[in-house]
């Protein structure tokens, strides 16, 4: 399984034909994923890396069965880009796109929630399934199938984990990035979930950074409902009180957000806690080394 | 973008929400025009004003020149105060609190309010949080009335149909503006009705490209008529926040930047600042981060951890290169690059005599060693 | 409520949507002062016009004044031509068609467009209906961008965003006015853009409570500078609709009025009006029903056709009861009572000297058999 | 089963304290049906017919489980109240309020779809399972159990037919009036499709009138996927041409919408015809004492 997106997973990109979106559908495509069609407005009839163009989402899915897409398309057209997605019926789909204002992403999120859609992002660096389904830009030598799942809000830090624990010879079943925020429309509790229920992952990794609260809300999932081991790595440990790194969820105000409560809170729930990428291998290595059941 | 309580008040006026009569004054001269009985507020881009002494009830004893020369001359958690607002009093029944405010978990705006305002929320969340009434919006209808009943019954309101003026008016800012934060602490009952007493916004800056117009304007008041130097872009993509170190820094994630500060310190050395160019570069953009990061004197040597996922490495390769050729800066310069494109930009590298890393630790323990004056392998 | 054209294109002005420079001409006299090329439109509460002689082109040949005469004399499908607008030509490219409407078995409201505009759309779309696009709106979110284009398409236009912005306008006016009909056609492509050439719209009257200055405006505009007489609407609920025959009819329901109507005629009688109260009725309700009726000369009997759901029979034997004491008719009443409350009824009914039927045939038999000079058992 | 409704359905009461509200209550309580709550902004705390009412759906849910509501609020404020009952999760509701603009209809049928729920009416008289659930206004003895389905637009014709049915002996599965519209939350397309698929129903009854084409719509579906016997009756036949009677949908345009239309598209499709209620007796008599089989 892997959750979300698998082998036969069949994809449309939106935005094909633009500079990320055709070197992107080069790359996955390559890596074995599925993409069956490209949109972009008034390129239909074009071929991109061999996947065919189309005007509109719905020509498209007259011609293939889509599961699921991915979004190049600009932060001002993105919104309604997302309504279309969604209008078609796809129930899963990744946007890339960063700087999407705030209350597009709501709508976003809002109108995919009724329509039982999901959305990864914005601002994601999207999901792989090593080994069978690579639906945004993990670069495919750092990752390699097995059973840890990974769910980072940064994607580039989601690649550096994924080089590390693949380097060490430790697989993964799904990475995805959640994206910098300040809105998501995928949350790293509903990742955990989800692997805690997926029966490929044995090991949930959880990488968090400074600032908001969406780490204090996965230690009170893990606390409540997580069965599996949990691995945590929380950056910005140095990072000095006060200065807003990056992403925008990267603010700490009092103690709230700061590395220090999201470690606690994370480590009162159960889960191992790695300062570095480095020691998230060594922590693997000893739940692998010892009975798993025991390490709760 | 802040908002100065004054420009938010202006924006709730022209949205139907009632606020007292007020004059702006930027220079003590100005004051002079002004008569008893009102409330000075000082104007500053910060919270906190009450206990800093910047709110004076005026009620004509003393020189009220004197007391905005006073008001003008502090600083209040660090920011000058840039101009006092005058402002009638207002006949207070009961001071509330409410706000409208986006939460990234669920996605949804968030109307928050509470039957005790003019004090800092976060301490009645904590200390009788039995007094918030939370309440989520569905963005595609806005708040509902029957969601408005609970609210007025959450906050001890009887007068519904006014808090529903309120909160309509409020929610209209929240959404013509694309605010990411619309408060109103304290919003006090008058026997008029419903009055803002002061009010806090923040707008979405990534909203620029459809609010282009209001948000000029508001900037122009804020740096024309108010003096504010506001933080100049230096890109749509990059953050750059100056740190204490050595080490300068420049990543392609938030994430692995801030791994790497961390990694950094582990290592024995501090960062020089916080560099990080959104996973959606180009060799403009690198190149324009080196040029921030390089400016700081403090900087000692400089780490470049680049992880290309959407970004590439063969136009990261050609950035560097060409800040290089350009400036021939004498800071050496240490390159984590791998991912997208990385057989070619670290040919690139190689060609024009610059070696890459591919672990991220071996780069971080060299770049350290070299900052702390040690040599590089 | 239906709009003349000049009052649809003053809103859509107002909401973006450009229309062509015109003048509304009232009396003859006020022609003089207009100079050529201009088309002269008669302003009529129907379709039909240019079929009509409704329009015409004056090119300065001919004497304005006469030719605004003449048209303000025309009768088009029996309504009367109230004023005449006076436009500048349009630089006519090509013909579209456009509007949005309420599609009530979706409850979506659709845009429909077609390639071919200025013709009767429903021949259209029975002899080349792939000229037709149509495009079901989700009425939270309005015209999404991705409709626009396909719409677009369809219609052969290149120009999306001048579409866009047609589209924009339109759905501002449906939803601003609670419109159940906007309609362009013929929408014309000139080199400046798209320009609404004739406008056609229907108020929503059960909105009357939200935009009561909207339609006020409109109606006095309609009553006291074109002088139409508008239907009075004698209660929120009756429908009251004047036919040919004899048999007086009241029904508290528009499904049992219809059938009741076919039975008559089944039975060999007329109907003399349909007059249906609607199914949350009051005894003040039926009291005007029965005055309405009865005030047509042409009423030989009087059936009412009462089964009660929402409806109570007791408030309607209040009712029939005060209007017979008040007003001592002798016109034979024929009641058909069952349903809520009926006991309660039937029982005043009969203390007040009336019997009621329970069987509908058995009603309408007896109320005929009257109508025609008969007795009525 | 009977659709939609059945005997454990448990009712909530949207504006109970009002004049009608009240009144129904009681018939219904009386019927049978379970009125477990009633709500009225300002007057929670009261009780109307043994039924506590609350302030908001929300207090109401708390203390009831609510599979069904019944809304009788003013036109003006109706679209909030539906939207209350929408987000309250309750699954299906009847509207009898008439003259709520079509603006609003639209917007509660849509915001009612995305959540799931289905709305009878506005306008509606209800819907009733004889002897196990009335949700609405028709009066109880005109009806019987049975296994005649029956759905009409207007909710006086539905009583009247039921009547002449139970006095002749026919019970009903399920009575539902979907309302004059001109925007409907439920077609009669969708009662007839669930009729179809209701093991207690075996005969369909259709009462449509003249104006509008929905009653085309019913018989382009019975022809496509119905294989219940259906008997039609369009009432109207005897208007005049051009005239508006009543329900906003009864407006005849052309050839559109009249009476012999629907009679030949009803005809075409299968169904019998019958001009009265009487007629809708004997067809159903004929059809009972035939082999139901052959008379399609």
């Amino acid at each position: 399984m892997a959750i979300l997106v698998g082998k036969d997973t069949q994809v449309l990109v939106q935005g094909i034909t633009g500079r990320s979106g055709s070197l992107q559908t080069k790359v996955m495509k390559e890596y074995g994923t599925k993409i069956v069609a490209g949109v972009t407005p008034g390129k239909g009839g074009l071929t991109v890396e061999g996947v065919p163009v189309y005007d509109s989402i719905s020509q498209a899915c007259k011609e293939h069965r889509i599961d699921a897409a991915i979004s190049f398309v600009p932060a001002p057209l993105a919104k309604d880009a997302a309504f279309e997605i969604i209008d078609s019926g796809i129930k899963f789909f990744v946007i890339t796109t960063e700087g999407i204002p705030d209350h597009d992403v709501m709508e976003i999120v809002t109108y995919a929630r009724l329509h039982n859609a999901r959305m990864l992002g914005p601002g994601s660096a999207g999901i792989i399934s090593p080994g069978k389904c690579k639906l945004g830009a993990h670069p495919p030598r750092m990752y390699r199938e097995g059973s840890v799942g990974l769910v980072s809000k940064s994607g580039a830090l989601s690649y550096e984990v994924g080089k590390t624990l693949t380097e060490a010879g430790i697989g993964q079943s799904t990475v995805l990035a959640i994206g910098g925020g300040p809105v998501w429309g995928f949350t790293q509790k509903e990742a955990v979930a989800l692997f805690q229920d997926d029966p490929e992952t044995e090991v949930i990794v959880v990488l968090g950074e400074i600032g908001g609260t969406m780490e204090e809300e996965v230690a009170r999932f893990v606390k409540a409902s997580v069965t599996k081991p949990v691995v945590a790595m929380i950056v910005g440990r140095a990072a000095p009180q006060g200065k807003s790194l990056g992403h925008a969820g990267a603010i700490i105000e009092g103690t709230k957000g700061t590395a220090q409560a999201k470690i606690q809170a994370l480590r009162d729930a159960g889960a191992k806690i790695a300062r570095t990428p480095a020691e998230i291998v060594e922590i693997i290595r000893r739940l692998r080394g010892g009975q798993l059941g025991d390490l709760h | 973008m802040k908002l100065f309580e004054f420009q938010a008040k202006e924006i709730f006026r022209r949205h139907g929400i009632a606020v007292p009569n007020g004059t702006l004054i930027t220079r003590r001269d100005e004051a002079a025009s002004l008569g008893p009985p009102l409330v000075l507020k000082a104007q500053a881009l910060t919270g906190g004003r009450g206990k800093a002494g910047g709110v004076v009830i005026w009620d004509g004893s003393e020189d009220v020149v004197t007391l905005v020369e006073r008001l003008l001359a502090l600083e209040i958690r660090g920011e000058k105060v840039r101009a006092v607002l005058a402002e009638e009093k207002a006949n207070i029944l009961h001071e509330y609190y409410i706000s409208i405010t986006v939460r990234g978990t669920t996605a949804t705006p968030v109307l928050v309010a509470s039957e005790e305002g003019g004090v800092e929320i976060e301490s009645v969340a904590k200390e009788t949080p039995e007094k918030i009434v939370t309440i989520e919006i569905d963005p595609l209808t806005g708040p509902k009335q029957y969601q408005v009943r609970a609210l007025a019954k959450g906050m001890g309101v009887s007068d519904t149909r006014d808090l529903q003026k309120v909160v309509d008016g409020l929610w209209s800012v929240f959404t013509a503006c694309d605010a990411t934060l619309v408060e109103v602490n304290p919003l006090v009952a008058t026997p008029e009705g419903f009055v803002a007493l002061d009010g806090k916004m923040v707008l979405d800056d990534k909203a620029a490209f459809r609010r282009g117009e209001l948000l000029s304007e508001l900037k122009a008041e804020q740096t024309k008529r108010l003096d504010v130097s506001l933080e100049e872009v230096r890109s749509d993509t990059i953050t750059y926040v100056p740190l204490d170190g050595t080490v300068g820094l420049i990543s392609d994630g938030a994430g692995t930047g801030m791994l790497t500060i961390d990694l950094i310190r582990d290592e024995g050395g501090v960062a020089a600042d916080f560099c990080e160019m959104g996973g959606f570069t180009s060799p403009q953009v690198i190149y324009d981060a080196m040029s921030m990061v390089l400016a700081d004197e403090k900087v000692r040597s400089l780490l470049v951890v680049l992880i290309g996922g959407f970004n590439r490495m063969d136009e990261m390769a050609e950035g560097i290169i060409r800040y290089y050729e350009e400036h021939k800066p004498d800071i050496p310069i240490f390159v984590r690059m791998c991912g997208t494109m990385e057989e070619v930009g670290i040919e690139m590298m190689r060609q024009a005599g610059f070696s890459t890393y591919d672990d991220l630790l071996t780069a971080v323990r060299a770049a350290v060693t070299r900052a702390a004056g040690g040599s590089d392998d």
